[in-house]
């Protein structure tokens, strides 16, 4: 006797407690494997690129806090970056460091983001992991706080440098982070880096070959699972990256447990940045002093900055027409391209395998909508 | 190790020794290819050992009022070289190109999100339809020309 | 007019129920004097057990909390206590939705459904000496049959509401539970046959030395099993909240949704009951024998402890890897658990046909050691899975040191 | 071996048992809040204020609204402009503090609490009036003068107003009433006695490096 079936389809979201944030995804299931997938966003389209034409230079920064607002520095430091290439001025060193530290900083904190709900993902009742992520998370949110008075809105990149030295309490507070964060990170890797249930879940899970990464532009941790050991840190250093040694960690088959290593070790190369800078950094000034309040570029020129951002390469390609705001500003957000490869890394997995892999890809929702 | 930008005119040699009347001027670092043969131009430019620009970091249009200008900024993984190659399109009313989805499928969303917002239309995408906004969303928002209905804002 | 109990009913070896009957039959006619009593008696245990359940919906949170370095419920009464009151209320005054396109006759019997196997099982569970409410000949099989009926309730839930997701959940849940019933069972036949006796009470006599040592794959089974019947972590697919959200109870609300989740929490008193009964020796210990019920309680916090703590720690498996992992690893550890259990008591009972405690001592000697191969077997059958991948990578020495290196 | 490692993770989750909560109890217990804070309660000098609108112009939602008018009182009393509006319509603030960095005279700081919670968005604009009353305990974002004089709004007193800018009061004073023309370093040092600092935390006088 054959059982007559047919394919179910669900919608998983936009209110879903595994899609972070207002994220849809039309799935139609034969039993519990995917057989089609289509990705539907938008819900949190702000318009930033729009809103940015309309503000100046310096005022784009705040917006840039809220597109990826779980690693806001970052999005400062592109944003930075490209207003630099703009402009053609460099930061001083010390805004350098200060960047670096702060980048790496908010590096590990959204790597651990992203791992703790990666795992959240994968039924850990309550989030155990997640909560000892948010723990250490804390702590660099409270130095953020301490360094320019927020702790997820940042803007504490300004083009030219940072707006501010850091205060005299706050290198204390650093090294307290560093002292007390390794111990913390080892408690994490004991519970589950090798944890049996963890393997069996997610090795060999949703491969993503590396020609298709490549021709899908995907970037960041899931390109480096994918095998290849690219990281604009590393290609075409910025800021303070050419001053400090660290190794690029590369998954071999880009499978849900590659990617999820990859930023666990990323995290440990994160902190011995940190450790560096600090040792290298040096007083002096932080913020180029000539640069005026509202900012013009000569017209007509364009700058693409790129960084390599926690979730991958955050690019902002700006165009000037000798106005105070930007003609044109686009980001290129890895969040969105990396959703590129979705249906490849779906389809013929299984309901749970599905949910684990979108957690693994580690997408923010306010940077694809943007 | 340091990403090279390659200069516009090394480009456009080798783009013009191979697809001749593709390069319509090029400039220090960047080169305008003619919008018709954008995507032969990609596949060579993807293709060509020496170039070898595997990667297609961002795609984007911008909207010059009398033109509109289809950014393509592309990086080759094994050569850490940059390029930037673009695209006039004119007319307002339906300006189109032919899609580079063929060549990277990294250009899906970007395409879409170009189309959505910017209302260029890329031919040969094979899902050609609006990304952020919804279906019925009348007007592309990223126009210059777009007026926001309701706008007061102050900075409007 | 008065009422004697005949001594084969098998209310009869509960003295409260013998006391209440005798007191009602002494002025009420028999068969109503039997009602009230037993009446009475369950008003006592099925009370019992759902202020156990407002416990432990508390004590697991709590715990939860203090796993996850949070604080856990701390706002109403000392630490928190009177949580499950304020949770009662809130979800009493909630709105009773029902789906649109629901089966209402169905969708409204699965709350009663669930609850009542929970409330079945505690009936043969001693809790300490004299202290079932039945003390039935065959209480092993009873619980096994009682406890499989949650299929049916799941079922009915995930089929009912109209939701797709619920389906998904009932699915899960039916496939999960079906295939834990067989090595379940297994693992309780070695039980049986070492105590030699069906009935609770018998088992629990009978562990001269417990269980726990005397038949340790057993234990692991049956725990495993229980924790998929209960859809707790690792193996909580029928719910898994990060998938499916709820599971088969998605659209389920206010007294009903209470309901199904006290069920939960009271399947998991009734489950851990059962353990302690059947593995760690109930009501016995040292001490003075009417201390019974604190050793039971003792033991019955411990394994709940357990159950709460590996629910904190272990991500979900897949369903097609629990059901795997039952019918691959579980049911072959219990056919040779089975196995092993049977040829020892053949080989080691003496004339009186009775094992001693010598012979259980032994007994738990070889099923220990033969539990410790078989992890060692299957360890290393499925290491080519688990192995770890890569070392990770050298960290870059940090400080003057790797600036003089440059 | 297998389960070894799961054994190891229950190891970790016991020992996390016996360790104190990291979470705060909120409305009992606070996290310490640090001086950079960027907070609601903006602190307004009108003393400082010239009326300028740096504030309102560079701020990138264009939500401080402000009306000055030509003030009848002297010129040498500091007075060039009267406010008459000042709101700040916090529903839509961001607390980035932009204006606060565009603020040429260091009247306007942000605040330090994050408690504004109301009913209706009406009530979320800060008006005039209520800048004029708040309580003066600015933050220190962007301020070096008063992070160089460590102060803590959260512990400290308030700030008085000629303690509050980078450079001395007498100056700033001559600055608003636009009588710059003859002005001369050793004119901005003269002690006063009203100069004097009087308050634990005080502040240095006198010109401070700014941060631009």
């Amino acid at each position: 006797m054959t059982i007559r079936t047919e394919p179910v389809t669900v919608n998983i979201g936009p209110q879903h407690p595994s899609t972070h944030g207002v994220f849809r995804l039309r799935v139609t299931f034969d039993g519990e494997v995917v057989v089609q997938v289509e990705p539907v966003f938008g819900y949190l389209h702000r318009g930033t690129e729009k809103l940015a034409e309309e503000r100046n230079y310096v005022q784009v920064v705040t917006l840039t806090d809220r597109l990826d607002y779980v690693s806001s520095m970052t999005n400062n430091q592109a944003y930075c970056l490209a207003v630099e290439k703009l402009l053609e001025v460099e930061p001083p060193p010390r805004g350098k460091y200060l960047r670096t530290i702060t980048a790496e900083l908010q590096r590990i904190a959204s790597h651990l983001v992203g791992v703790g709900f990666f795992l959240q993902e994968l039924g850990t009742f309550g989030g155990t992991p997640l909560m000892y992520c948010f723990r250490s998370r804390e702590r660099i949110l409270d130095l953020f706080e301490m360094l320019c008075g927020a702790r997820i809105t940042v803007s504490y990149m300004r083009p030219g440098g940072v707006f501010a030295d850091a205060p005299a309490d706050f290198w204390p507070a650093l090294a307290t982070f560093l002292n007390a964060f390794p111990g913390e990170l080892a408690e994490l890797e004991q519970l589950i880096l090798e944890n049996e249930i963890l393997m069996v879940r997610t090795r060999g899970v949703s491969p993503l070959p590396l020609d298709l990464a490549i021709n899908c532009s995907v970037s960041g941790p899931v390109l480096r699972a994918s095998g290849l050991a690219w990281d604009w840190r590393k290609v075409d250093p910025y800021d303070a990256y050419d001053k400090v040694e660290f190794q690029v960690p590369v998954g071999s088959n880009g499978d849900n447990y590659d990617r999820f290593w990859v930023r666990m070790q990323e995290v440990r190369q994160s902190l011995s940045i940190v450790r560096q800078c600090i040792a290298q950094i040096e007083p002096g000034p932080v913020r180029l002093p000539d640069l005026p309040l509202v900012l013009r570029a000569a017209p007509g020129k364009e700058a693409y900055g790129r960084i390599e951002a926690p979730r991958g390469e955050l690019g902002f390609y700006l165009v000037s027409d000798g106005g105070v705001s930007p003609y044109r500003c686009k980001i290129r957000s890895p969040s969105l391209i990396n959703l590129t490869v979705t249906e490849h890394l779906l389809v013929g997995w299984k309901l749970a395998d599905m949910i684990v892999t979108l957690g693994s890809v580690d997408i923010n929702m306010g940077e694809v909508d943007r | 190790m340091a990403l090279k930008s390659l200069g516009g005119e090394e480009v456009a040699r080798r783009l013009e020794a191979a697809l001749p009347g593709v390069v319509e001027r090029w400039e220090s670092s960047v080169i305008w290819v003619n919008p018709g043969q954008i995507r032969e131009a990609c596949l060579f430019l993807r293709d060509d050992p020496h170039l070898d620009f595997q990667f297609l970091s961002s795609l984007c249009a911008v909207d010059w009022v009398e033109h509109f200008e289809v950014v393509y900024h592309l990086t080759s993984l094994r050569k850490q070289q940059s390029a930037v190659v673009k695209a006039r399109v004119y007319g307002r009313q339906s300006p189109s190109l032919p899609s580079v989805y063929q060549v990277w499928r990294g250009a899906d969303f970007q395409e879409r999100e170009a189309w959505d917002l910017m209302g260029v239309r890329f031919e040969g995408h094979p899902n050609m339809k609006r990304i952020m906004l919804w279906e019925g969303f009348e007007g592309h928002p990223l126009r210059k020309d777009f007026l926001q209905p309701g706008a007061n804002l102050p900075h409007g | 007019m008065s009422c004697r109990l005949a001594a084969d009913n098998v209310l009869y070896g509960n003295p409260l129920f013998r006391w209440v009957y005798d007191l009602a039959g002494s002025a009420l006619p028999c068969w109503l004097a039997y009602i009230i009593a037993g009446l009475v008696v369950m008003f006592i245990v099925v009370n019992g057990v759902l202020a156990g359940t407002a416990v432990l919906t508390w004590a697991e949170r709590k715990l939860l909390g203090r796993f996850q370095n949070r604080v856990g419920p701390n706002r109403w009464g000392p630490f928190g206590l009177l949580q499950p009151m304020a949770d009662l209320v809130k979800l009493l005054t909630k709105e009773n939705l029902t789906p649109k396109g629901a089966d209402r006759l169905v969708f409204n019997l699965v709350p009663i459904l669930m609850m009542m196997p929970t409330l079945l099982v505690v009936a043969v569970v001693p809790f300490a000496m004299n202290t079932a409410v039945a003390d039935l000949s065959i209480g092993v099989l009873y619980i096994l049959a009682v406890s499989s009926l949650t299929i049916l309730a799941i079922f009915m839930a995930g089929w009912s509401s109209n939701n797709r997701f619920a389906l998904f959940g009932a699915a899960r849940g039916v496939a999960v539970l079906v295939s834990y019933e067989v090595p379940v069972v297994l693992s309780l036949l070695g039980v049986v046959m070492v105590a030699g006796s069906m009935s609770l009470s018998g088992v629990v006599e009978a562990q001269a030395v417990p269980f726990l040592l005397v038949q340790p794959i057993a234990l692991f089974v049956f725990a495993a099993g229980t924790s998929a019947e209960l859809n707790r972590t690792p193996f909580d697919v029928a719910e898994g909240e990060s998938e499916i959200v709820a599971g088969y109870h998605i659209e389920y609300s206010g007294i009903k949704f209470a309901i199904i989740q006290a069920s939960e929490f009271g399947g998991t008193i009734t489950a851990s009951a059962v353990i302690v009964t059947l593995f760690l020796a109930g009501w016995q210990g040292p001490l003075a024998s009417y201390l019974g019920w604190l050793w039971f309680l003792l033991k019955l916090g411990l394994v709940l402890f357990l159950f709460v703590w590996v629910r904190a720690t272990y991500p979900r498996l897949r369903t097609d890897q629990i059901m795997a992992f039952s019918w691959k690893f579980l049911l072959s550890i219990s056919l040779i658990n089975l196995l092993a259990t049977s040829l020892e008591i053949y080989w080691l009972r003496g004339a009186e046909r009775a094992l001693t405690t010598g012979d259980l001592w032994i007994m738990a000697l070889m099923n220990l050691a033969i539990a410790a191969a078989c992890l060692l077997v299957a360890g290393r059958l499925s290491q080519a899975k688990v192995r770890r991948v890569r070392p990770p990578l050298p960290v870059a020495a940090s400080g003057t040191a790797a600036r003089e290196a440059r | 071996m297998y389960g070894l490692q799961m054994v190891r993770g229950l190891l970790v989750t016991l020992k996390n048992l016996t360790r104190k909560p990291f979470t705060v109890q909120y409305p009992e217990e606070r996290l310490p809040q640090h001086p950079r804070f960027r907070g609601e309660e903006f602190v307004w000098y009108e003393e400082r204020c010239t009326g300028c609108a740096s504030c309102a112009k560079y701020c990138p939602l264009g939500i401080i609204k402000i009306v000055t008018s030509p003030s009848g009182t002297a010129v040498p009393q500091g007075d060039k402009y009267r406010l008459e509006v000042f709101d700040i319509e916090i529903a839509r603030c961001m607390f980035c503090g932009l204006c606060v960095e565009a603020c040429p005279y260091d009247a306007l700081f942000m605040g330090s609490g994050f408690e504004q919670g109301r009913y209706s968005r009406r009530d979320l604009v800060i008006p005039i009036q209520q800048l004029r009353e708040s309580d003066k305990r600015p933050s220190t974002w962007f301020r070096p003068q008063l992070e160089e004089a460590k102060y803590n709004p959260h512990l400290g007193q308030p700030v008085d107003w000629k303690q509050a800018g980078r450079e001395s009061w007498r100056w700033h004073q001559r600055e608003k009433a636009g009588l710059r023309l003859d002005s001369h370093p050793a004119d901005s040092n003269v002690p006063d006695e009203t100069e004097k600092p009087t308050q634990a935390n005080a502040l240095p006088e006198g010109p401070v490096q700014g941060a631009r």
